[in-house]
């Protein structure tokens, strides 16, 4: 309980989940970039870089269990650290959901390109702003930020709603797209997931203000 | 509920044992008066018979073979003079002496015998001192039959009972000062010095202030190294010796008196009227041990309050 | 400080040349006072020796303590102990039997009772009891104690002028201060954490001090009747002047007794010839006199230790 | 300090003499301030054995020096012992003031109610006597008071009887009178001086020797006719006169004797004849200048 | 999300004095406590429920003992203390005119927080306050059902006759608590009984208590929070707003609530040391 | 600290986390049951139920959270109810998985079946297998067994690539069951998911028992 | 994945105590203290790193005072205690004939359980040592910088006259803390420095430890598991294994392992309470 090594490390925590954060944003925008772009480089890079990911969650989850144990921490301040608990593993589960699009993209290397991505880097863009929101959210414990971003979700289940149907009618279409398609379709799932976990965190920041866990966002899949 | 509301009161049982208890009190109340109004009736016998003699001249006259005209004035002086040669032989002994028991000695048999010695040297009786005062001072030191043989007689006999006050005072400092002191690198003698003694300090003065009230009432052992009865002069250095060691120790060296010797010479005079002479002698003697019990509880009110 | 070099360290750690000295004569010098008690005693059982000595040259051991009469100055003379020895243990006994519920009484009531400011005035007004020579009480015990208290009680026949009874009562109040007064402090000293257990317990103010204070304070309020048996028997002038001297074995407190202590004033203030004796003899009771208050203090001590022990 | 100009004498001994060497120290004092006379009473024994210590110049005695003390004194080389008789000290018999029969006693019924295993009973002593048991109360039994009734009364009339044991023994008169004065059957004795302040609550006894009944008075003590009166005592050194003229020691003896009457009187003792006083006198008289 | 939002906050600003809805064995009104002319507490009203353990925190000064102690009336025992407002044990005022405070004592027991074993054997220690109190019953028994429910017989039976004082400070602890227990009481009030403790005797000594809530209702003051988190079930947050001023209850509610999600941000401040 | 206060409590949370542990199962195993069978009414069920799930969750996650500030747990006391923490959150994330399954039986349920759904079962039934598996090493503290579980997963994710490339060759060969051939991935990729969240399970079982997090199976997706 | 598991169970079989890579202080080489015939604690060897808080923890009984007291020789105090093995500070055996231990006690500070500052003004306080010790400087250069050190000089600055004893427990503890620090030592020894004050002024010295070690090396024995786990950097655990047995070392290590993944049973069976 000695407030200053505690806040210390707290803030050490929660920086780092913030690093992790940011990570997992970079993953993500590299992933739809090298989608776009066709780029096995930066699709490989992306794919290498979940392991850093992975090890900052570790990381990160070995330290608040040990702030909880050496500070015992009460209250809000215990309620700050379950949540960096949780946000730290769905970051993590995001960036996996990154690395699942790098690797669609090595799979669709060799083919030509379907369609412009033009929803799918909106659904990423959307994703990428809600998370920005989140983390916001998250620093300054605000959790009316928090419920417009939950619902922000929705737009993002609309778009891959409709990114879905479009690359059914692809695939009906055009039985050569089929293989690529359904490539597509995961990317498509992987960035709604991403979103669905963006509302996660704010769900956390909403329980971290109010002390009470409210299932905000109930998700379809 | 109501019938909780009975239950609390006092009744049966619990009502006869708070009436056991409020009577108690009065018991015990009664006990302490009797001892108070026993020192009232003293004091009340005693001025009775002694007020009527008491007045500046009888504080500042001579002995005399006229009641009226006999004083207290050199007793007074040599029970001044020997208090102070008692207080300043014996305290630093005794203090000393306690302060070896309780911080430096080693623990084994020989403490033992050192704390059975001085529980015993604390009954022994005052005539034995005398006794020993009169061997050891007056004759093989040749201190002759002064001052300073009478003071160092009672300063050995009151040394046991301040060693026993004062190692109780000296117990009670907290063990904490003492290592406080020495884990800041101390030496023993330095967490003494500093922080033992210091705190025993008040302890040690009730114990020495009682243990000088016996002293000042002492007769037996200083008729046995000679004090005198009859003196014509002040014994003890007067305030021109100050300034002469010579003459300060030849002070010392002079025959004294004391004023329970004087009160006792009166009561063994055949003449009636010098009974009222004893008295007002105990009357003196009395508002001094008073006064000095007085500082005594002031020191140790103010001790306790800390 | 990074770590230091082992040689310098060794260096700085070593006993400072000047800071020792000091230090020893101090313990020295407080040696040499702690050796003045046990020299007075060596001097005083020399002095009784030594003289002694010439006592048991004319009287035998066996006379000393088998003889059942003390007649050392009247002719036949003879010089059986155990009258002096019953005549202080029956001063004793009176004085304690009397001072230890009174002074008791008084510490409980002063301890557990007495508003605090009661206390503070009281007790120095009954320690100031401590401080009256012993001559006064002496003759308070002549004049008032026999003459307007025993004798108009218990009948002018009945009660000698010279008894037992009256310097057991002057004494009583002697050591009545001293029971009390460090009684109280015990008790005092008794956490007040104890009474409130009793408190807690439901237990009544007079339950408290008896049953919890006091047992909890015995080994204090033992030490202090120690101290006042140690002042009675020690004591001189009340028991010479008011005890009479009469030395004899009986029980009834209202004759007249001679102490052993009442014998040494009466032949240390008399007129007595040193040398001989009659005068010798003042040494022999002294010695027994030592030898039983250091048997009573070899006792106690280790009563009072084991007791402590137990309790603490 | 002031002490020492004119000399000083260390006086002990007998607390019966006390008041007389006291009194005449308080006088001497007027005309001599610059001698130091300090008196104390430490008894006739430990007087002299300190002044055969050497520790005191004169030494009060209610009795005659003994052979064992003169040995001691030896021993301390100190072989001129002065001996000064400087009064008397009448011995009172006293009964209870109730008692109505024992007026006048024999020195043989003092010795029967005195001596070891005499009476013990009034009637014993004289058949006119209620059947009463005795109270004995008498000075402690080694003051000199004590020694001197021993040799006047108990040996006087047989040399291998003792003073009884049995009774109360004082060393205080105080005591004795107190003690006399309240029980009905009491006898006892102590010092005339006493007997004459506190006395009124007694009755004095008076006294056959043979030559009929006196009664104790200070007449007469000092014509003689009062058969039990001790004499007093003071011891010197003969050197401690002869040291030299001016000193102190023989200027005290000589004021001491020539202001004996009046004050040994004046404390309640009872002055020497003239005729005795002069031969203390003469005993000084080599050593004046 | 307004509805939801706004009943978020109004659970911020409910009140934070929740009075148990269980029986309760004191009901205090007002309570207010004074030495002398220092107002040590005021204003307290809280109502302690039956066979409940309820911890009273907060910081040093804030009053705790002194409210404990006026619970049965030990405060009669400062000359300066005084009490007002109403304490009713059962519906009964304690500080009534008729109501003897030795039998208060009697049904509210106490426990100290330095255990203060009489210096006597085991036995006498649990059987004094039976005796005085004229329970009936063989010695015997009411010392092994005393010892038993505090959980100390199995150590202790073969040495009933040992000095209280030769126990270890954990075992003297549960000796207090038997001797507490052999009077019969209803409540036991605790003030810190276990800050003299190391560990594994506190740890015991919890244990203990948790055992004892069955049957009584205890009432403990605490430092540790851990301790009041671990042991009671209602905790009450104590606040003497600034040094010096009387101390007032600032939260009291079901304990998980009050250090999981506490309604006043003080309480929150207290428990995770934010404060001072 | 007072362990049998503890004890119990911690006692409870892990029976909540079992008894949820068997939700999930049920719901699974009926999810499955359900598209086997067509029958809307069970999907239906499955679908309901997942709110309990959900409850169950949070209700074990404020036990936790209480757990740990009344009693200040340390050491592998704190391991295992951080694990119970985390592994609430994978249960209920495959509890959401089989309300997937359930959302697409309703989806598929005007269709006619695809073909024998064979391996789809063989996949739950392992999924199953597995998580029964992951408890039982969770309740043993059995790393071993949770290595061995892990080791399980590569199954599932063979049948489900196995799965996928039929369906993508039945997609190819009959445009008409495109539409209920990615509904079925969508199933077997719920399933590779739950078989997934299992191996998390058993990554905790080893966590909590040798206090290292090892991520010891690398999710392709 | 056998490979992996035996890598597992190697951990929890490694050695337990793990002497600090840093700088050492003190190096303790199979210590064993005796009193009387008692054998309180044997066998111990640590390394205590500089500029650290080592914490000693363990049940009581199992020796951590007579641990903590035999590095600055308090324990030449008690007549009976007798130390065995080798205790280097600095590399100098400190029990060497020619040590002088008033010497190794002005090095090798320490702070009580019970805050004991000397009944004088909080100047004397903080000099007492100092002057003692003949360290220079002027006392109220002295006072100022260990009292700031200390952390106290802004509460006390304009009552140094004030008596010590006036203070509240916490400022006495930190008053006792400065004391120590004006004689200028290298190492602070603390046993259980906060057991007799409230959280929060037990924060504040939990917060003075931190900054203090990074000029000191700081010992600090805890009954406070939390305690231990909040201040210090190296824990050590310390078991009588059975009652009345001579205390051990169990294990020793960077606390936050010690706390979160201890490597012997024993030492988690004792954090987490199973023991007794
Ligand atoms: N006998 C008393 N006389 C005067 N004031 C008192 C007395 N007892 C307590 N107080 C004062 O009342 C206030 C409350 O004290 P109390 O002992 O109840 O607090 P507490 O919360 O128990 O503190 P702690 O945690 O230190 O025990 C304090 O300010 C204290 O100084
Ligand atoms: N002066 C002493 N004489 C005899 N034995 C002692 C002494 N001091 C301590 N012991 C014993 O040595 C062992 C260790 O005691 P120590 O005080 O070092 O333990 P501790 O771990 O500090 O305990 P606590 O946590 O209670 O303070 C105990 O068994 C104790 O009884
Ligand atoms: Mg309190
Ligand atoms: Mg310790
Ligand atoms: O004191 P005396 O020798 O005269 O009895």
């Amino acid at each position: 309980m000695t407030r200053s090594v505690f806040e210390k490390k707290l803030a050490e925590v929660q920086e780092d989940m913030l690093v992790m954060a940011g990570m997992v944003q970079e993953a993500i925008q590299q992933g739809v970039e090298a989608l776009k772009t066709r780029n096995v480089e930066q699709a490989r890079r992306v794919i290498a870089n979940d392991v850093e990911i992975n090890d900052k969650r570790y990381e990160t989850e070995e330290k608040c269990i040990e702030l909880i144990s050496l500070q015992a921490p009460l209250a809000s301040d215990l309620r700050a650290i379950i949540a960096v608990l949780h946000i730290t593993v769905d970051l993590e589960r995001m960036g996996d959901h990154a690395e699942g699009i790098a690797r669609i993209v090595l799979m669709l290397a060799d083919e030509a390109p379907l369609k412009p991505y033009i929803d799918l880097p909106r659904m990423a863009e959307i994703a990428s702003e809600m998370m920005e929101g989140a983390l916001e959210a998250y620093k300054n414990r605000d959790t009316a930020l928090a419920r417009r971003i939950i619902d922000r979700d929705d737009e993002v289940d609309e778009l891959y709603e409709q990114l879905y149907r479009e690359l059914l009618i692809f695939m009906i279409e055009e039985r050569g797209t089929i293989q690529r398609a359904t490539y597509l379709i995961w990317v498509a799932h992987n960035l709604e997931r991403i979103a669905d976990r963006v509302t996660n965190i704010c769900e956390r920041v909403v329980y971290l203000v109010e002390g009470k866990i409210h299932d905000l966002n109930v998700s379809k899949y | 509920m109501a019938s909780e509301q009975l239950r609390l009161r006092a009744g049966g049982a619990v009502a006869r044992r708070q009436l056991v208890s409020r009577v108690s009190r009065y018991l015990f109340l009664g006990a302490t008066v009797l001892g108070v109004s026993i020192l009232g009736f003293l004091a009340y016998d005693t001025i009775d018979s002694g007020a009527s003699r008491l007045s500046l001249d009888f504080l500042t006259n001579y002995p005399s073979r006229f009641a009226e005209k006999a004083g207290l004035r050199p007793a007074m002086y040599g029970t001044l003079w020997l208090m102070l040669i008692t207080v300043f032989s014996s305290i630093p002994i005794a203090i000393g002496t306690a302060i070896w028991i309780e911080e430096f000695a080693p623990r084994n048999r020989l403490l033992t015998i050192v704390k059975i010695n001085l529980a015993n040297l604390a009954g022994v009786p005052s005539i034995i001192y005398g006794i020993l005062g009169l061997t050891i001072f007056v004759r093989f030191y040749g201190m002759d039959r002064s001052l300073l043989a009478g003071g160092f007689t009672l300063a050995l006999m009151i040394i046991p009972m301040t060693v026993i006050a004062s190692q109780e005072a000296i117990r009670q400092v907290p063990p904490s000062l003492r290592d406080g002191a020495l884990a800041l690198g101390a030496t023993r003698w330095q967490a003494v010095r500093h922080n033992v003694l210091p705190n025993a300090i008040p302890g040690i003065m009730t114990g020495t202030i009682l243990a000088i009230s016996r002293a000042v009432g002492e007769t037996a052992a200083l008729i046995m190294i000679g004090g005198a009865a009859f003196i014509h002069f002040d014994p003890g250095p007067n305030l021109a010796d100050f300034a002469d060691p010579g003459g300060f120790w030849a002070g010392l060296n002079e025959s004294f008196t004391v004023i329970p010797i004087q009160i006792y010479a009166w009561t063994l005079d055949s003449r009636r009227e010098f009974q009222a002479n004893a008295s007002a002698g105990i009357i003196v003697l009395m508002t001094g041990v008073m006064a000095l019990n007085l500082l005594a509880a002031l020191i140790r009110e103010r001790f306790r309050r800390n | 400080m990074t770590v230091a070099d082992p040689g310098n360290m060794n260096e700085a750690l070593k006993k400072r040349q000047f800071g020792k000295p000091r230090e020893s004569v101090i313990l020295f010098v407080l040696t040499l006072c702690a050796a003045v008690s046990l020299v007075t005693t060596l001097l005083i059982v020399g002095v009784l020796v030594r003289e002694s000595a010439t006592f048991f040259e004319e009287v035998s051991f066996r006379d000393f303590f088998l003889e059942t009469e003390w007649q050392p100055l009247f002719e036949p003379v003879s010089f059986g102990i155990w009258e002096l020895v019953a005549g202080t243990l029956m001063v004793t006994f009176w004085a304690l039997l009397l001072a230890v519920p009174i002074g008791l009484a008084t510490a409980v009531y002063l301890s557990e009772y007495a508003h605090p400011n009661t206390r503070k005035v009281l007790k120095p007004i009954l320690e100031a009891l401590a401080g009256v020579p012993t001559v006064v009480y002496a003759y308070f015990a002549l004049t008032f104690v026999t003459q307007d208290l025993l004798r108009p009680t218990f009948g002018a026949d009945q009660v000698n002028v010279f008894n037992a009874l009256s310097a057991s009562i002057m004494l009583a109040v002697m050591i009545l201060p001293t029971i009390a007064s460090i009684s109280e402090d015990a008790m005092a000293n008794v956490p007040r954490d104890l009474r409130e257990a009793a408190y807690g317990l439901g237990a009544t103010r007079l339950e408290v001090a008896i049953r919890v204070v006091f047992p909890a304070a015995l080994s204090g309020i033992i030490a202090a009747i120690l101290l006042a048996i140690a002042r009675v028997v020690g004591e001189t002038m009340i028991v010479a002047i008011a005890a009479g001297s009469t030395p004899q074995l009986t029980v009834n407190p209202f004759e007249g007794v001679q102490t052993m202590t009442g014998f040494m004033l009466q032949v240390g203030l008399g007129d007595a010839a040193r040398g001989t004796v009659d005068y010798q003899a003042l040494f022999a009771v002294g010695m027994m006199l030592f030898l039983i208050t250091l048997a009573f203090n070899v006792a106690a001590y280790f009563f009072v230790r084991r007791y402590r022990e137990e309790y603490e | 300090d002031d002490s020492g100009k004119g000399g000083e004498i260390d006086i002990d001994g007998s607390s019966t003499v006390y008041p007389i060497t006291a009194a005449v120290a308080e006088d001497f004092h007027a005309v001599a301030g610059d001698v130091r006379v300090n008196v104390a009473f430490s008894g006739t024994g430990g007087g002299l054995e300190v002044f055969c210590a050497g520790e005191t110049h004169l030494s009060n005695a209610s009795r005659p020096i003994e052979q064992d003390e003169l040995d001691a004194c030896a021993e301390n080389g100190i072989n001129d012992v002065l001996e000064i008789q400087v009064g008397l000290d009448a011995l009172t018999v006293m009964v209870h003031p109730d008692n109505d029969f024992a007026d006048c006693l024999t020195i043989e019924q003092l010795h029967e109610i005195f001596r070891t295993g005499g009476a013990a009973n009034w009637s014993a002593v004289d058949a006119s006597f209620p059947d009463q048991p005795i109270a004995l109360y008498y000075p402690g039994t080694d003051s000199g008071t004590f020694d001197y009734f021993v040799e006047a009364i108990i040996k006087d009339v047989d040399e291998a009887a003792n003073h009884r044991g049995d009774g109360t023994a004082s060393e205080d008169d105080n005591v004795l009178a107190v003690g006399i004065g309240g029980d009905g059957d009491s006898i006892g004795y102590f010092g005339f001086a006493y007997f004459q302040d506190a006395g009124q609550s007694l009755k004095a006894v008076s006294v056959d020797g043979g030559e009929g009944c006196v009664a104790p008075s200070f007449d007469s003590a000092l014509d003689g006719s009062y058969p039990l009166s001790r004499p007093l005592f003071i011891y010197t050194r003969e050197s401690s006169l002869a040291e030299h003229p001016e000193n102190p020691m023989l200027r005290f003896l000589e004021f001491y004797l020539d202001n004996a009457t009046a004050l040994v009187a004046e404390v309640g003792y009872v002055s020497l004849p003239a005729d005795t006083l002069q031969e203390q006198q003469a005993r000084i008289e080599p050593y004046l200048p | 999300m307004t509805p939801d939002a706004t009943a978020a906050e109004s659970v911020q600003r409910a009140d934070p004095i929740r009075q148990p809805p269980e029986d309760t064995v004191f009901r205090l009104q007002d309570v207010g406590i004074w030495y002398g002319n220092k107002h040590a507490i005021s204003d307290i009203s809280l109502n302690i429920p039956v066979n409940r353990v309820t911890a009273l925190i907060g910081p040093s000064g804030c009053g705790k003992s002194s409210l404990l102690r006026c619970l049965n009336r030990m405060n009669d025992l400062i000359p300066s203390a005084r009490v007002e407002g109403t304490v009713e044990y059962h519906g009964a005022d304690i500080y009534a005119r008729s109501v003897d405070p030795v039998e208060v004592r009697r049904r509210i027991g106490m426990v100290f927080q330095k255990p203060n074993p009489f210096p006597k054997s085991i036995q006498d220690n649990v059987v004094f306050g039976a005796k005085v109190n004229g329970i009936e019953g063989s010695s015997g028994e009411i010392v092994e059902r005393a010892l038993k429910q505090a959980a100390l017989w199995d150590e202790v039976k073969n040495d009933l006759k040992k000095s209280g004082l030769e126990l270890s400070g954990g075992q003297q602890q549960r000796l207090c608590i038997a001797r507490a227990l052999a009077v019969q009481p209803d409540v036991i009030l605790m003030d810190e009984p276990c800050s003299a403790l190391d560990p594994i005797a506190t740890l015991k000594i919890e244990d203990l208590i948790r055992e004892l809530v069955k049957e009584y209702t205890i009432i403990i003051v605490t430092h540790n929070m851990q301790q009041a988190a671990r042991v009671s079930d209602y905790t009450a947050f104590l606040l003497a707003q600034e040094h010096g001023l009387n101390g007032t209850l600032i939260e009291y509610g079901p304990t998980n609530e009050v250090f999981t999600q506490p309604r006043e941000q003080r309480t929150e401040d207290y428990i995770t040391g934010r404060f001072g």
